[in-house]
């Protein structure tokens, strides 16, 4: 599989890249290229222009910025699922981009990229949810703010404008978090077929706040609002995890595809619910 | 035979030092001056009607030297298939498109970016037509794929399945009898056995060079059949096989993807001669589902009646094989390959129907067992089916019904002759070595706790070492391609003048090591160091005939030609070596590069000084020819046939329907064994692809014959965390039909495995009412299927 | 564009489309074909090379964005005649078969103990979980890497692999 | 795949097939499709624009358009090509307009898409399946909103948005719709 022809820039600075992409129809922006160049091959995406923000200097750092921690554009999953700041303060985006893909692919996929494409089979996605990332957006005509709950709009779309870039992510820190996922080949290996990201916070023996997110179970992450409800204020206990679980789906439209039924991804989506929850209220 | 003996014993490889280095050549590294890159277009539809081409403006495209359709090619006839039932493939889409993929035009431009930038600009109008993908449709001929002909090309059954040649009594009235009989059971199945794609990881590749002046061509093919393959392009084109020259270099696993004669192959011959220019093709894994063969794909119901004590009255099969659209090589052969071991290691009468059945998708040939492993899979599952049903260890009811070793040789349900087997030793040996009543035990205890256990067990019979030249009658032979050849092996045992030496054989291996084996034969009836002994392969020209790598014929039938042909030299050489020694050619003894005198070590000649004297005829005793060499032609009296015994461990996730495979034990049966770490490694290899399918893999069309699982992100193969270590060890039947008491083992992994994981995924929910899942056990087959129970 | 790569130690510089992959660069213009081609989606890392001391997927990789960097294949692994102990490991324990996707999958080994001197068997699955190897059912891989971990600790290697060639 | 929809109108049928006769405002309710060309027999040419994501897919084609006076039924069958991709599409609609009570028109809209070539092994992923049901969903909304209008110009100013990305346009969609479906009460047929 061959590329079309595009043209190639690599700026070496942000403003350079922002000015690239100024006015853009079809120009996108590489970072670690791990959907984009495929899907390049493929001959699904044929840009006029690629804009590689890989020569930018300072993006992929991961920083400890007081109250929260931040993820630059080209910070690569390898580094996002060993780091220590985003181990210790939001493990779930850590387990998630430990599984996502390969080695390999991990080596190269940024999470900000992930972030931005919103695969449907992608996992970071949902953790960004649950951990209440804010998306940073950057393009000539100025910086934004993004909540992850607004930033996720549907399949392989995000709320980037064409002619923006996701220059990085911050996460508050607190509570604790983890992600957990059923495989396409069964495990935790591959593309999930339905995974939960949860991230709680414990108070006083109390369930003090929660959020709960899935990806892979419908067209685009979503926070499973009724089953952060159903478990703030209670006590975690078995009763109040199943009542919890048994929200995960409520007003959502459940894929089907090769991997799952409507109801066996529904029951799924339930299960791992509990099952990170139990992880992180044991 | 000589004491430097390296048959039997574990010996690294001769191939491994290139590979390793990345030094080994496979088609896409061999590069020609001035070589063009061909890229193809192929139909969205898998059933339309073509009614216009558009090539102008990919003619006119940057780097591009022709655009070929079906106009141009149509004077070269048809693919050629050797077993040629159905509808022979056009080179390119003539009229009508049958498959989803289906090549329509040939772009060849300056390089492959070039040539696919073209190839977007070939415009096909389209008149759609009805699809038939569905095996039961297609078998009901709801939808005709060519034109008024039925779907059913024909149907295999087991007695009678070679006319005027096997004429056995239709044991199905009996069969019948024992089904009204009351003190008996009878259980059914009705079974998938889904179509797989075989995914070598190197990707088909060819590169023709035509040279217009000696009227000759050059192909470079990823071919386990290199012979084949030139036989064909020498009957298409009408020129002699010694003016064609087809060369398979490394090739980077088979699996009987590469074992037919495809439309590229020929194609890229014809653009070379037209362009004067070597032309190549590689295919992208995308591609693949489209441009290569596929493999199984069967529906089919067996049935067993039975006593309660576990005595099996008869076994019945009946099913529906999906050949796809077009006929290739062996397409309706598979099924008869499973034919072959329809009544398995089992000594009851059999029943057989087996209907191959067009539909619009790819075309299906032989994918590793090839119809073995299908027939292997339903007989297994029923017998651990009927096991169950009437309450019976399943290796308890196995061993009821088998042939004993007394038996043999066995006359099989359809006729042919089994050569050695002793099933329960077997048997036993494995349950032995895993401690079968501890595993039960382990495993019930297990589930008294809620956690789901299974234990899957399966023996099997194999059949291969093909083949017996009686089989060329069936079709079984290169006669398509103009090779008169039954398959039969070949070797050629040469001493070079220096005492080193070359063997030349007719097989096209890819990763079994044959380099390596053959020459531990050679070197084991030479005396001559494995260093010194090159094994060539995979080239047309170096051998008058050569059959190729498939149907776990290699060690069995050439194999036994080299060694043969070894022995031959060996004798000639004792001749020379005892002239020179002044001692009789029977006292001549080899070992460690030289011959000496029995009895007298001292008395010695290197092998150089033999052959020094061998290729100056007047040193020569009187009446022996100048020369070294040995050609033999070996047929095989009959095919070989390996069992063994297999067992697998896996824990169900309740909720989900995960399978987790904890353990995996193989005692497998191959005869002798030459070399013992590459017979492991076939039957390591063997087994994972079994795993897989029932695990993970599947070539999913949806009803329109899009393949929807033409990219590895969707056609999910096992990686390395998907599969535990292996733990094997064998018993050893030597066959009768060769010398050297061998059967093949490229195939058994496969053929034992993908039924003894599906048995034991049963096992750990059948408590809980499930019978049947059928393969792949992703999970939401497996929780349905515990859900379904539940209802 | 004009690139500048270091390959296995010898620099090149060369004009590329920016569409070239980096596995059509080393194949294709400098005729490095130990790096193989499996599939089209980064899956099966056949093409797997270490780029600045990472092992990448080389078919997902533009040659341009490779400007600058140092390469290592196959080709560059072993140390002139001498060969790296992983290749040693895939020999000794029979790691290949058809050989197609033992390049890449000797690259991700060496990649992987170059990190982690000892690793167990899970993380050693981890490691090469990028890559696809349709004939060993990587019962034999796992072994050869084993065996190339301990000889590159000094240790005996053939203790640490049962499947070694006499 | 096949897709059912289904809702009822306020209104006598008499009044609404004049409104549901005209060809190219019909078009204008199916997402991100364009009448290019009008051949005066009952045929049309037109594309559809399909975006997911970063992947882009134009469908150029023919569409033909049957109507049954008498039974007040339409057949509309198009097909086209993404002539840069190799996909092709084809989608079958059949409408029936029946007024079972009186003064109230039960709309039934049953379309089939289908999708071959590159774009549909997407469909492994659950995708254009979600991509169908959504254009043929958003099609019968437009053409509820349109049937239910007050006048011709506010029917003639519904019309759908491109599909993609989709929820995204769906919602916009939906939002420009909301002024129109202020007199429409939720009775449709599930």
């Amino acid at each position: 599989m061959y590329p079309p022809n595009f043209d190639y820039v690599a700026p070496t600075s942000l403003d350079e890249a922002l000015a690239a992409l100024a006015g853009a129809e079809n120009t996108k922006v590489l970072s670690g290229g791990m959907s984009l160049i495929p899907l390049m091959k493929m001959r699904f995406v044929r840009p006029t222009t690629v804009v590689d923000i890989s020569r930018i200097p300072g993006l992929d750092d991961v920083t400890d910025d007081g109250d929260h921690i931040t993820i630059g554009a080209m910070v690569r999953h390898a580094t996002t699922a060993s780091h220590p700041l985003v181990q210790e303060h939001a493990s779930a985006l850590a387990e998630a981009a430990n599984g996502t893909a390969d080695l390999l692919v991990r080596n190269r996929g940024t999470t900000c990229g992930s972030l931005a494409l919103n695969a449907v089979a992608a996992d970071q996605p949902g953790a960004a949810l649950a951990l209440n990332a804010t998306m940073h957006a950057a393009s000539v005509r100025g910086t934004r703010e993004i909540a992850a709950a607004d930033f996720f709009l549907d399949a392989m779309t995000s709320a980037l404008a064409p002619d923006e870039i996701l220059t990085k992510i911050t996460i508050p820190k607190g509570g604790v978090s983890t992600y957990r996922k059923l495989g396409r080949r069964g495990g935790s290996s591959d593309y999930p077929i339905a995974a939960a990201a949860v991230w709680v916070d414990v108070s006083d023996g109390s369930v003090s706040d929660a959020r709960i997110a899935l990806n892979g179970v419908s067209s685009t992450p979503y926070l499973a609002v009724g089953s952060a409800e159903a478990l703030v204020g209670s006590d975690g206990s078995a009763d109040a995890i199943a009542s919890a679980a048994s929200h995960a789906t409520d007003g959502v439209n459940v894929l089907e595809d090769l991997y799952a039924t409507v109801a066996f991804r529904t029951h799924l989506a339930g299960v791992y619910v509990r099952r990170a929850l139990e992880d992180v209220l044991a | 035979m000589t004491s430097t003996s390296v048959m039997g014993g574990i010996v690294r490889r001769k191939e491994d030092p290139s590979l390793i280095q990345g030094k080994g050549a496979y088609v896409d590294d061999v590069k020609r001056t001035g070589e063009l890159a061909a890229v193809f277009v192929r139909s969205p539809f898998a059933a339309a009607t073509i009614t216009s081409i558009d090539i102008e403006a990919a003619k006119a495209a940057p780097g591009v030297h022709a655009v070929y359709t079906a106009d141009d090619v149509r004077h070269l006839g048809p693919n050629p298939a050797q077993v040629a039932v159905g509808t022979l493939r056009p080179l390119l889409a003539d009229g009508a498109v049958k498959h989803v993929g289906e090549a329509v035009a040939m772009v060849v431009a300056e390089n492959r970016y070039l040539a696919q930038d073209a190839a977007d600009l070939v415009f096909v109008d389209y008149e759609p037509g009805e699809v038939v993908v569905d095996l039961k449709d297609a078998f009901a001929d709801k939808v005709k794929v060519h034109g008024d002909a039925s779907n059913i090309l024909l149907t295999w059954h087991g007695h009678g399945w070679w006319e005027g040649v096997i004429d056995l009594p239709d044991p199905s009235p009996g069969i019948q009898e024992a089904k009204e009989r009351d003190d008996t059971v009878t259980v059914s199945l009705e079974m998938v056995n889904q179509r797989l794609l075989p995914t070598a990881i190197e990707p088909r590749a060819v590169l023709a060079d035509w040279n217009s002046g000696y009227g000759s061509v050059e192909l470079w093919s990823s071919s386990q059949i290199p012979h084949a393959v030139a036989g064909a392009v020498g009957v298409t084109f009408g020129i002699p096989s010694n003016k064609v020259r087809v060369v398979a270099p490394e090739v980077g696993g088979g699996f009987g993807v590469k074992l037919n004669v495809y439309p590229d192959e020929i194609l890229v011959c014809f653009a070379s001669k037209e362009l004067g220019r070597p032309v190549r093709w590689t295919e992208t894994r995308r591609e693949a589902g489209f441009a290569s063969t596929q493999g199984r794909g069967w529906v089919g119901t067996a049935t067993i009646t039975g006593t309660a004590d576990g005595k099996i009255l008869g076994y019945e099969l009946e099913a529906i094989c999906d050949m796809g659209a077009y006929s290739h090589n062996f397409t309706v052969a598979v099924p008869l390959l499973g034919l072959f071991i329809a009544g398995g290691q089992y000594n009851f009468p059999t029943s057989y129907a087996l209907h191959c059945v067009v539909t619009n998708t790819q075309t299906t040939d032989a994918y590793r067992g090839a119809g073995r492993p299908e027939a292997a899979y339903y007989l297994e599952r029923i017998v651990d089916h009927f096991a169950r049903e009437i309450g019976m260890d399943p290796a308890d009811v196995r061993k009821a019904n088998y042939w004993k070793p007394e038996d043999f040789p066995v006359q099989t349900a359809i006729g042919l002759t089994m050569d050695s087997g002793d099933y329960e030793k077997n048997l036993d040996a494995l349950l032995d070595r895993v401690g079968y009543e501890d595993l039960k035990a382990k495993r019930d205890a297990a589930r008294a706790e809620g956690r789901l256990l299974g234990l899957g067990l399966s023996t099997y019979v194999e059949v291969c070492g093909f083949g017996p030249s009686a089989l060329a009658g069936l079709g079984f032979s290169w006669g398509a391609y103009g090779l008169p050849t039954a398959f039969n092996g070949s070797g050629v045992v040469r001493v070079q003048p220096d005492g080193t030496c070359t063997v030349t054989i007719g097989t096209g291996p890819s990763g079994q090591g044959h380099e390596t084996t053959w020459a531990q034969i050679v070197s084991d009836g030479l005396g001559i160091a494995m260093d010194n002994i090159e094994v060539h392969h995979g080239d047309s020209v170096d051998l008058p005939m050569g059959i190729g790598t498939f149907g776990s014929r290699s060690i069995a039938v050439d194999g036994t030609a080299t060694f043969e042909a070894t022995a031959r030299v060996r004798k000639k050489a004792a001749i020379i070596a005892g002239h020179l020694l002044e001692a009789a050619p029977e006292d001549i003894q080899f070992a460690d590069g030289r011959a000496h005198v029995a009895g007298s070590p001292d008395r010695a000649v290197e092998w150089g000084q033999i052959a020094e004297s061998a290729y100056q005829p007047h040193t020569l005793p009187e009446g022996v020819e100048g020369g070294l060499e040995s050609s033999v032609v070996f047929s095989p009296p009959n095919a070989t046939w390996p069992f063994g015994s297999h067992m697998a461990l896996v824990e169900v996730d309740p909720e989900t329907g995960d399978v987790d495979l904890l353990e995996y034990w193989a005692t497998d049966d191959c005869g002798n064994v030459i070399n013992p770490m590459i017979v492991d490694g076939q039957l390591h290899g063997g087994i994972a692809q079994g795993i897989a399918q029932a695990l993970y893999e599947e070539a999913i069309y949806d009803d329109m014959g899009n393949l929807l699982t033409s990219s590895m992100a969707n056609y999910t193969l096992p990686v390395s965390t998907s599969l535990p270590l292996f733990s094997l060890d064998r018993t050893v039947t030597p066959t009768d039909v060769n010398p050297l008491g061998v059967k093949g083992v490229g195939e058994a992994g496969t053929i034992g495995s993908a039924q003894t994981i599906v048995n034991a995924v049963v096992d750990a929910v059948a408590h809980l009412g499930v019978r049947h899942i059928d393969m792949p056990l992703r999970p939401k087959r497996v929780w349905q299927a515990i859900q379904d129970a539940k209802e | 564009m004009e690139v500048s790569i270091t390959v296995n130690g010898a620099k090149h510089s060369s004009e590329v489309e920016p569409r070239l992959l980096l596995v059509h660069y080393l194949r294709e213009v400098l005729g490095l074909t130990g790096t193989h081609v499996g599939c089209d989606t980064g899956y099966c890392g056949a093409c797997t090379v270490i780029v600045d001391g990472i092992p990448i997927k080389s078919c997902s990789m533009l040659t341009v964005q490779a400007d600058g960097c140092e390469v290592r294949t196959v080709e560059g692994v072993a140390n002139g005649p001498e060969l790296h102990p992983v290749q040693e490991g895939f020999w000794e324990c029979h790691g290949l078969q058809c050989g197609f996707c033992t390049p890449g999958m000797i690259m991700s080994s060496v990649a992987l103990l170059e990190r982690n001197a000892n690793p167990s068997e899970t993380e050693i699955r981890q490691g090469i979980e990028g890559n696809l190897c349709r004939c060993t059912g990587y019962h034999n891989i796992v072994k050869s890497v084993q065996y190339a971990g301990a000889k590159m600790r000094g240790e005996d290697p053939k203790g640490a692999s049962s499947e070694v060639a006499s | 795949m096949k897709i059912n929809e289904g809702f009822v109108v306020e209104r006598p049928i008499a009044e609404m097939w004049p409104l549901f006769k005209d060809v190219p405002e019909l078009a204008r309710c199916l997402p991100g499709a364009e009448l290019t060309a009008d051949h005066g027999d009952g045929s049309y040419d037109g594309k559809v624009s399909v975006k997911l994501g970063p992947i882009a897919t134009s469908f150029e084609g023919k569409a033909t358009v049957d109507f049954d006076e008498s039974a007040h039924t339409a057949k509309i069958k198009g097909r086209g090509v993404d002539r840069s991709g190799g996909s092709q599409g084809q989608v079958m609609v059949d409408i029936a307009l029946d007024e079972n009570e009186e003064h109230h028109t039960a709309v039934s809209i049953d379309a089939e898409v289908t999708l071959v070539g590159p774009i549909a092994q997407f469909g492994s992923t659950g995708l254009v399946s979600e991509v169908s049901r959504r254009l043929i969903d958003e099609f019968s909304q437009c053409v509820h909103a349109k049937l239910d209008a007050e006048t011709a110009e506010e029917a003639a100013a519904v019309t759908a948005g491109q599909v993609k990305g989709f929820s995204l346009v769906v919602a916009s969609t939906w939002s420009s719709l909301i002024g129109w479906l202020k007199r429409v009460f939720s009775r449709r047929r599930s």
